[in-house]
């Protein structure tokens, strides 16, 4: 059977449509992305002050299955590793897809 | 100096609103302005600017007479970045030293727009080509600042990072609303000048007040982030732009620059990016510490050249010419 | 066709900051105007053009002369979903058949306000009413879009969809916001409305402008979402347009509408929703693919009219009249 | 009753936008106005009555003059949370006594400058220093709530929280922008007012009527809530603004306050605060209920004030002088 | 023992209120509602842009005991299937409640 | 081995500086803030209307080893039963953090 991954990231806000472009090309079924959240991380505090939204983060949520998440871990990571942020992952499962 | 001067800037709306903001920080108020609407302000005081800019221009800058002021606002804005980049790498690593050194070769719109305030107050004309030099010098020393930085990279990453530092630079926003807001300035008619004027320009001095407010509140909350890191910051932070005003108004008045572009370009040597550059820096140089070049341009830069550099280099002009 | 007109209207300055704002996207640069910026924007220009028409119907429309535009009005925006759902039947399936037919049956108010401004430029008079036309074509193609999509749903449901399709037809916000305004303008003394007429009045055409830009933004985000849709999508976007102007044209120069009216009742017919009725249709009628509505409306149909139709239809009606 | 006035004020835009917010919620329109930029109205209101209240006050205000309304601002701001309070601690638990009472010490912004701009319409002249009493007035009921339930908390947390309420009462962000605007209205020229006005002055109807828009949406949003909480605290938000207007205008009368200062202070009087004092208690004295104090404020006398208030005080008064 | 549910739901931003009425009607002790969130499924992508938030998304969290869970989990299901969007779960522990 | 834990907190609009102190007191590596949530709990409704967000809450997300966990619990708890709010903890791993 194939269990359900609740993958969280958390990406600069300039780098958000470079992950969703990752996940768009893995043609993953669906994401969901909180623009503007505030932050701490290595880089830095994220306080999303000032004009512009450099300074502010992403959260993304994709849930998928164990084999599909396998398959992207690794991409997810390298873009993580390159642009910043975080990814995560827990195990979930769907009430309604 | 003229300290008549300088108690008469103090005493103009957008300053005292910009102190009152610090004021606000100062006391811990929660007094807060929406990002969003922060974000109009200054989108409108962009589109205010350069509309005006280009209606001036329509009514005739002399070809001949643009030719300087703009050479130097190029000059300005590549020549700051090299020559700060070695200053500042003899006291932090490559990467902050580029990110600070694209700071100050950047210019800051609002002090362009304060001075721009404070010039019509004393009645002196100046040339649409002066919103041309603002825009033009936002985005070079984003390039060196990165080029500079870029030895310290990885090869392979390091042209690709370039290629999208250049696009950024010459497609970001602020740039983008400025020019585009020219070039239709500068195209409409006098007529349709009128129709959008009472807009653009007659709300300019009080949404520039309002957005001073919104200064002072980000310039209170950053300015305490720079303690922790030294004293040379701080000095750096006032010193540079001293010296490229300083540089700036010479060479303006042995070249016959006009009194009002003069002042302005001086404004522009001497002011440095809290928008633009900080955002394109934490995306190529994301191993440059923001909490350093945010307060600098931010907490120390802005609040100097608005509050004592308008009415200083202007005394100063006076002299030269 | 009147190119002199053409020209004219494309160096206004709405015309060219919407298109500033296509170019952006097409440089790709990062210029953002925030959503609730652009709502307060378009709050404005509802609010402003509402005000406007209720002041001028108050200083007496006739009302005889009421009738025909405002029945011309209620028959446009009931016969042509009516008339596109079976053409468009025969492309695509019932769901965007329907969708697309409810979209071109109401109107775009910025396209409306586009065009009044065009009018104002040209010193030609329109009733108060029309605005009371705008607010009207509004909302009953969501009506009838959703009828002719719901013979194929099912039959329990139906009834309570178009219920609630009904309620939010007639309470939509900009709906509201249009008519209160309007119905505010009528009650008011002018005393009064020249206390509110600085804002209202004097900001229009520069608030215009800056909201041309979203939209600008907004269309060239939308418009390559079209490319994957295919010809005949495009196709509709252009000729039906063109086709209820041309019908409209006709029928008010036969029926006597004055000039001005019968202008901007042409605008009002061949202008799509791009708010309203894709906000509802997303709800009601989830199986149409906003992918194809929207672009069409936004991307095609309202450049189309504020940049070519707006003073080609007005040469026309020159012709006509 | 002067049903004459009622009308006027019944048909002046911000009054009839009111209504408008109120209708949109009953008849369950979708139309919402940001917070965002219902937050930069109310700042722009703020800032705007404080640059001419300074101004005013600037122009030679009499001290002598003075110091009756502001005492008698102080003394209801301090008083009134007091006498209501134990009215209250009848019907219901201290906390949310403490909380009302503080709500009807305090103040409402908006109230004031619609009585403002009703007055203003009516031609009469009032004291820059009113808007001072309008500041001074929003704070001391918060302290006062809090020590009066202060007695029922905890020994070790009252003082610190005590603190943090004094602290929060004296630097929130609407009492600093109106303090602020007001010093600077006092110490700039008039001919750098004259730079701002067009943008504070002349849109101030256009933005109060925007607001009260949204104003009306939220008041329809929250009097729903109250039903649930009987009809003791509906007759307290009708009872106590009638009762405090009345006091005030007695003492006016009889201490030789200005027709225009007793309006205005009447009014302040009335009314109770929905934003500084709500935010305050929410933190404060979490154990009050919002869903009490809120529609309150904001659903009963609000409303009452505005649209029967402002007529009915100033005929009384006109009776009275 | 009752486990804690965290159940997270994904709704077009014009059901919110539906959705919060179900939680509500079941009398849950309390929900997080995050508006204005974007997103992917297979009703095509949630952008944001545009003058209305008809074309956004609302992010739903719900802590709830797994009993309370199992009660209402059909008619949550019900309602994303009637209105669009997603519902999954995961375990969780209160710290505090 | 140390397990990974994601805390999520919910607490009013005001608190969230205090909340986000405690945090960096423990010197924890990131957390994340997605600021004007609305919600329901014990204290009523957090509905966001208004001119203050005073009637907002925060959710912070904080990921952190099993024994951080450990040692802030309390605090937290302390923190949340003071401010108002709630803390749940759920199990996780890194993808990369
Ligand atoms: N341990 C953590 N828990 C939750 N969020 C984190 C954590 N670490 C980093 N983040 C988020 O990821 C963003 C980028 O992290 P970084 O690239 O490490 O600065 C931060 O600004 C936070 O929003
Ligand atoms: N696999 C997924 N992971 C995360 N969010 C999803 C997923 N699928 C759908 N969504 C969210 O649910 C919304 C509605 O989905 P749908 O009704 O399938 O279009 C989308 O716009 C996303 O925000
Ligand atoms: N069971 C729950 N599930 C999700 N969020 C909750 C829950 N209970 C409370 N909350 C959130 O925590 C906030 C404060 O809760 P309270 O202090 O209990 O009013 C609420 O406004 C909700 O946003
Ligand atoms: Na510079
Ligand atoms: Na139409
Ligand atoms: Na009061």
């Amino acid at each position: 059977m194939d269990f359900l991954k609740r993958v969280e990231i958390v990406v600069p806000h300039p780098k958000t449509e470079k992950m969703i472009a990752l996940l768009e090309k893995a043609k993953v079924e669906g994401y969901t992305v909180i623009e503007k959240v505030r932050g701490k991380g290595n880089r830095g505090t994220q306080d999303g002050l000032g004009l512009t939204d450099a300074f502010t983060n992403s959260l993304i949520i994709w849930y998928g299955s164990a084999s599909e998440f396998d398959q992207l871990q690794e991409s997810i990571r390298q873009m993580v590793l390159e642009s910043g942020g975080i990814c995560a992952v827990s195990d979930a499962a769907w009430v309604k897809k | 100096m003229n300290f008549q001067l300088i108690i008469e800037n103090l005493l103009s709306p957008p300053i005292l609103f910009f102190l009152g903001g610090l004021l606000a920080v100062a006391v811990r108020s929660d007094l807060e302005i929406p990002r969003d609407v922060a974000k109009f302000l200054s989108l409108f005081l962009l589109f205010s600017i350069g509309l005006k800019g280009g209606v001036e221009l329509s009514h005739g800058d002399d070809l001949a007479e643009m030719i300087v002021p703009l050479g130097l606002a190029v000059a300005f804005a590549v020549v700051v970045p090299f020559y700060t980049f070695y200053i500042l790498k003899r006291k932090t690593d490559v990467y902050n030293a580029g990110a600070i050194a694209a700071t100050y070769g950047s210019v800051s719109a609002v002090t362009f727009v304060t001075a721009v305030s404070f010039l019509q107050e004393a009645g002196i004309d100046f040339g649409g080509h002066m919103i041309a030099a603002l825009a033009i010098m936002e985005s070079p020393a984003i390039i060196v600042g990165v080029i500079l930085t870029g030895h310290a990279q990885e090869k392979g990453k390091g042209k690709k990072n370039l290629k999208s530092v250049l696009h950024e630079a010459f497609t970001n926003g602020s740039v983008f609303v400025i020019l585009l807001s020219l070039i239709i300035g500068l195209v409409i008619s006098d007529k349709q000048y009128a129709g959008v004027a009472p807009f653009s320009e007659n709300l300019f001095k009080g949404i520039l007040s309002l957005f001073m407010l919104d200064m002072g509140l980000l310039a209170g909350k950053r300015i305490s982030g720079l303690k922790s890191h030294g004293l040379f910051f701080t000095l750096f932070g006032i010193g540079v732009p001293l010296l490229n005003a300083g540089v700036c108004m010479l060479i303006c008045a042995w070249a016959g620059v006009s009194f009002g572009n003069a002042f302005l370009l001086t404004i522009l040597a001497a002011s440095a990016s809290y928008i633009a550059v900080p955002a394109a820096m934490r995306i190529a140089v994301p191993q440059a510490n923001p909490g350093i070049y945010v307060p600098m341009s931010l907490g120390i830069t802005f609040p100097l050249n608005i509050i004592i550099g308008i009415p200083m280099y202007y005394s100063i002009l006076q002299q030269l010419y």
